[in-house]
């Protein structure tokens, strides 16, 4: 059983002091308080023959004392609490930017340099490190305890997080923002590594290929090619050319198949089912991420393409 | 000691007098709480229209501006009726103030009919925020935000008109079986308190509905 | 305008209010502020024990690292069941509709309260409200904490959220109905003398309690509806990829949640600064002060929501703000516990039951208190936000603080509730456990918090386990001390010996009826002619009773 | 006619008015910063439903002390939830997540 937190970042080690800080103002009102606590209750207990006499009624000096004691102690932790919030809201400039991507209930981290990893993430000791983070489904919370920094990750909007790790190890990765069924699964470990060895581990994880291949993967993998392949038992409309051109919908109107449409046809296929076609599609909402449908949506955009307008 | 408490006074209050400004009161409390219930839905406006500004306008630009602006002509002329049957019931005449609730509530009646078709019309637009959405492109989500404000605000408003106007026809059912008197009105005034509160509240979402989008 | 004195009541109707008809109408139908009281009473233990075997079952899930539930999915469920109807259906209404639907009148030298059927319809409210949270609870419950955030709850959730967000809806009502009743009583059917500062500090507790009440809870129905809304059409109001703001969501919803965190502990407080001086024979020392500050807290508690957002995307300016009045609202309850530290100096002291619970809850509550500094103190709070240090401090305010008080005013006023004396020397031993087992369950939490154990957790790392099963094992001595209370009170209602009507010598209105009081409460209105704690100085010999 | 239906009579052709002027100006081009004043006339409105239908001042002082109690809880919810979305920093989302290497 360990009772203590190593600190491993700049910002650790300031919010430690302030967490001392209010440790000793927290443990002395607690002594103060149960200290006269304790002493009355055994000194003026009922059948104690101590002298009570000389009641000060005048307990107006008593009050204006403590309250602005209180006032004042307040007021600096407050001073103290705010001036380290500010510096975790400043990331430097020059900071190593990462994306993050938190999806219900996985991390996927990607590196400028294409390089992806999952419920991972592999940092340089002694650098600035900047996490661009947003979410696909819910609110998430990328927490690194030993970093003392947390951020919530909110769908569809950018947040940034920076710290500045300062001692190399494995540090726990956790989701602090209940994010729905396995959001004790949503863990993960950060890596602070040498310099020398962040970039040996770059370059041997390589780099992804283009959004429109990923795609096609994706294609087979989530099973739009049993129906749409043109092949399969059940009768699909064929996706290829579709993108761009209008699509008659069996309520009647027309749409024109844009990304929102085929996003969110993925997402909520029985709203605009295509005319002469069945509703019968499985929706995908909650299977399929965001950077998955932009890849899905890539690949059946080059659909069009191959074939002459 | 009065041992004739007038009729109407429960056996915790003095006199009568005591148990109306304290029925007032109450009323005057939960009118404060409904400040507080619409006022949230006034911060949701403010969100929304703070984050989507072009979308939010343009759906305002869809409301139907003259139906909004006769309901406005018409609560207020309801509250200016239902005060003068309160007059009329301080000087003790019930056959009048019978009237002022009967037409307080065909007035009612009219704002909800007028309510009712303005709904038809915008659903028949397409303007409901959920399904086929007659604004597409760039501005749809803020025009989905203002038409599900929209539908949240006037249906919350409608039923508390619906309560106002079931109120006021109970006023004037119980008038009419001789309950009020000159010195014994207090329900009327407190559902005169209730009403005049619902104006409000649309008087106050008139402009936030309809104007605002479209200067 | 205090009440004027009335017809007087009749010999034949001086029956106990328990005994002037039997018959489950009369309970049923009663407009009787006693009788709804005990309704209120017997629908809050239940809830309050259905609550706490959910809390039990997450005590027994966290022995093991890997979470001793097999799917995440029941235990995420039992979680929010346990925040929701602790929350709503116990802590909320606890003391206010309880003790001060009993005593308000009592202590104001009333006959009732000032709308007797709305408070009727309140504990229907409630209970309509409750069933409909239960059933949805029970048919499957939700997955989305008692926070009910969106995007998760309005578009991902799969549980039954709208059915728990209609039983919270119509609860809030019950809420509304009780804090309006309160106010109107206070201002208009004091007894004659009784003027502002001759109140007992519970009566001005309950006011400050009733002004959130009404002023927050509308806002808290609006959110749900905006929430059903959302869930229903998926519009986008909170959902960002159709244009809205899941922080309104969060801004909404604390702007009740932080407010009905104070609706929770003033009546508390005010139970507390009633039974202290009672104990220690002596008058409150700086009642002016002890009173304003109840009602500070409930203004200023309107202030500070956003603390609970300082980590989730909330503006730099807008948090630095908040931080500061978070800190402001501190300032009251301090002054609240050197003002009972004051009461206790060279007073009389006396410890029974009551006093036990009181002095438990003047510790937990400063020990809970000073660890919302933690959270009030911005870079703190980066850390410790949605941990398990988060999960310490609000159940040492609420269950340290807020459970103690309850179980205080209860055996503090049981003998004027049911005519009965509780035995007395289970009842210490019951309290002693009860602290003990408490700091057992919920210190250890404040380390795991510290370490970054985050809440709501289904499974956890391996190193955070013993001080989780320190905290299991406390929660049993906790649960053993709660039941206690249930079956000494409840034996004591039927083979009880009678109580006097003042058994305490407490110096109050509502000691001048017979206990249990009659329906009409006061044969003829009292007039009063002095505060309320005119106990003589302890040092003088007279003092000694 | 007494003075009390005088009184409301009068009241009504001002709100009445009020109405009209607030609807004129809307089809004046108001910039976007100076949308707000299109609320005042209705606030005008209200104050004058307060005040002569709802016996604002004629009534219970305890109704005052009300009424302006709900008036400034609306201010603190209104005036302290729109300091967060009127300061915040939000990173507008970029079309594409980060570009693959390739």
């Amino acid at each position: 059983m360990k009772l203590w937190l190593p600190a491993a970042a700049t910002s650790a080690i300031r919010i430690d002091g302030l967490l001392i800080g209010l440790l000793a103002v927290s443990f002395a009102v607690l002594a103060l308080v149960f200290g006269l606590m304790l002493l009355y209750v055994v000194r003026y207990r009922h059948n104690s023959p101590i002298d009570r006499g000389a009641l000060s009624e005048r307990s107006f000096r008593f009050e204006i004392s403590w309250t602005t004691a209180t006032l004042l102690i307040f007021f600096g932790l407050f001073i103290w609490g705010s001036r380290i919030y500010v510096q975790l809201f400043q990331p430097p400039a020059d900071a190593l930017k990462v994306y993050v991507v938190a999806k219900q209930w996985m991390w996927k981290v990607e590196h400028a340099g294409g390089q992806r990893e999952i419920n991972a993430l592999h940092v340089p000791v002694d650098t600035p490190v900047e996490l661009i983070m947003t979410s696909q489904d819910v609110i998430h919370d990328f927490f690194v305890p030993a970093f003392r920094v947390k951020r919530d990750v909110l769908p569809d909007q950018y947040e940034t997080l920076w710290f500045r790790a300062d001692r190399l190890g494995t540090y726990h990765l956790f989701c602090a923002q209940f994010c729905g069924t396995s959001h004790s699964g949503m863990i993960g470990d950060v890596v602070v590594m040498p310099a020398k060895a962040y970039a040996d581990w770059l370059t041997t994880n390589g780099a992804g290929d283009t959004l429109a291949d990923q795609g096609k993967l994706l294609f087979t993998r989530y099973g739009c090619a049993g129906c749409h392949g043109g092949h399969g038992t059940v009768r699909a409309p064929s996706l290829d050319g579709v993108y761009g051109s209008p699509v008659p919908l069996s309520n009647g109107t027309t749409i024109i198949a844009d990304d929102q449409y085929i996003m969110d046809s993925i997402l909520q296929p029985r709203r605009d089912v295509v005319a002469s076609f069945e509703p019968v599609m499985p929706s995908f909402s909650g299977v399929i991420g965001q950077d998955d449908l932009v890849r899905l949506v890539a690949y059946i955009r080059s659909l069009a393409a191959e074939k002459p307008q | 000691m009065s041992d004739e408490i007038a009729p109407h006074v429960h056996f915790q209050y003095a006199d009568a007098r005591h148990q109306s400004d304290t029925a007032l009161a109450g009323m005057w409390l939960f009118l404060a709480s409904e400040v507080l219930f619409f006022g949230g839905l006034i911060v949701a406006w403010m969100f929304c229209r703070h984050w989507q500004p072009d979308g939010f306008d343009a759906g305002a630009r869809e409301t139907v501006l003259w139906i909004g602006t006769i309901n406005l002509i018409l609560l207020v002329t309801s509250s200016f009726v239902y005060s003068t049957g309160v007059a009329f019931i301080e000087a003790g005449d019930v056959r009048r103030l019978v009237q002022c609730c009967l037409i307080t509530a065909c007035i009612g009646v009219l704002f909800l009919g007028l309510k009712f078709l303005e709904w038809y019309l915008d659903l028949s637009e397409h303007l409901f925020p959920a399904g086929p959405f007659k604004i597409t492109g760039g501005e749809a989500g803020g025009a989905r935000l203002f038409w599900s404000f929209y539908f949240v605000a006037t249906g919350l408003h409608a039923v508390h008109m619906i309560v106002g106007i079931a109120l006021v026809g109970w006023v004037a059912w119980q008038a009419r079986h001789r309950t009020y008197s000159a010195n014994w009105y207090t329900p009327v005034e407190a559902v005169g308190l209730y009403w005049s509160f619902v104006d409000i509240v649309w008087i106050v979402l008139y402009p936030v509905i309809y104007l605002v989008g479209r200067t | 305008m205090s009440q004027t004195m009335q017809a007087p009541v009749l010999p034949q109707q001086m029956t106990s209010y328990l005994t002037d008809g039997t018959s489950l109408r009369s309970w049923l139908l009663t407009t009787d502020h006693k009788r709804i009281a005990v309704l209120y009473m017997l629908s809050i233990t239940a809830f309050f024990f259905l609550g706490g075997s959910a809390a039990a079952l997450i005590r027994y899930n966290l022995l093991v690292p890997e979470g001793a539930i097999q799917s995440a999915e029941t235990y995420n469920r039992l979680f929010t069941m346990h925040g929701v109807i602790m929350v709503w259906f116990f802590l909320v209404p606890a003391v206010p509709v309880t003790l001060g639907n009993f005593i308000v009148p009592l202590m104001l030298g009333a006959r009732d309260l000032a709308f007797p059927k709305i408070n009727l319809l309140s504990w229907y409210l409630f209970m309509i409200g409750g069933v409909c949270a239960l059933y949805a609870l029970f048919a499957g419950g939700v997955d989305t904490g008692w926070t009910f955030y969106a995007p998760l709850s309005s578009n991902y959730a799969q549980g039954h959220v709208v059915a728990v967000v209609a039983g919270i809806f119509i609860s809030g009502f019950s809420t509304i109905a009780t804090g309006l009743n309160f106010i109107i009583t206070i201002h208009r059917l004091r007894a004659p003398g009784l003027t502002w500062y001759r109140l007992p500090v519970f009566i001005w507790s309950l006011y400050a309690t009733s002004v959130i009440f009404v002023l927050a809870t509308p806002v808290l129905a609006i959110t749900l509806l905006l929430l059903t809304f959302e869930r229903l059409f998926h519009v986008g109001v909170f959902d960002p990829r159709l244009g809205g703001d899941p922080l309104l969501f969060q801004h909404l919803f604390w702007f009740y949640s932080h407010p009905a965190v104070y609706i929770m502990i003033l009546p508390g407080l005010g139970v507390v600064s009633e039974i202290v001086p009672v104990f220690s024979r002596k008058q409150l020392f700086g009642y002016k002060f002890v009173v304003w500050s109840s009602i500070a807290i409930a203004v200023i508690g309107f202030f500070v929501w956003g603390h609970h957002m300082f980590v989730s995307g909330q503006s730099l300016f807008a948090s630095i703000a908040f931080s500061l009045l978070s800190f402001l609202v501190a300032v009251p309850s301090a002054i609240k516990v050197f003002n009972w530290l004051g009461t206790l100096h060279k007073g009389r002291i006396r410890f029974d039951a009551p006093m036990i619970y009181a002095l438990g809850f003047i510790g937990l509550f400063t020990t809970g208190g000073l660890t919302g500094l933690f959270l009030a103190a911005l870079a703190a709070d980066v850390h410790l936000h949605d941990t398990y240090f988060v999960i310490a401090h609000f159940h040492y305010i609420m269950v340290g603080g807020m459970v103690s008080a309850y179980f205080a005013a209860l055996h503090y006023w049981w003998p004027k509730i049911s005519g009965r004396r509780y035995p007395e020397m289970i009842a210490r031993a019951s309290a002693l456990l009860m602290f003990l087992g408490f700091n057992l369950t919920f210190f250890p939490q404040f380390i795991l918090g510290y370490l970054g154990m985050p809440r709501r957790y289904h499974a956890y790392p391996p190193e955070f386990q013993v001080l989780n099963v320190l905290s299991s094992a406390g929660a049993t001595i906790l649960a053993a001390a709660y039941l206690m209370p249930l079956f000494y009170l409840t034996y004591s209602v039927f083979r009880g010996p009678r109580a006097p009507a003042n058994p305490w010598a407490a110096i109050g209105l509502e000691w001048q009826t017979p206990s249990p009081p009659f329906t009409k409460n006061f044969a003829v209105t009292p007039i009063v002619t002095e505060g309320p704690y005119a106990y003589p100085d302890p040092g003088s010999d007279l003092a000694d009773v | 006619m007494t003075r009390q239906h005088r009184g409301n009579l009068i009241c009504w052709l001002a709100l009445v008015a009020l109405g009209l002027l607030e609807f004129g100006m809307s089809f004046a081009p108001l910039p976007h910063g100076l949308r707000p004043l299109l609320l005042v006339p209705a606030i005008v409105m209200a104050v004058l439903v307060a005040l002569a239908y709802m016996r604002l001042l004629s009534g219970p002082e305890l109704g005052r002390g009300f009424a302006i109690a709900g008036l400034f809880w609306l201010a603190i919810l209104l005036g302290l939830s729109i300091m967060d979305p009127l300061t915040r920093a939000v990173y507008a989302v970029p079309p594409m997540p980060p570009p693959a290497s390739k």
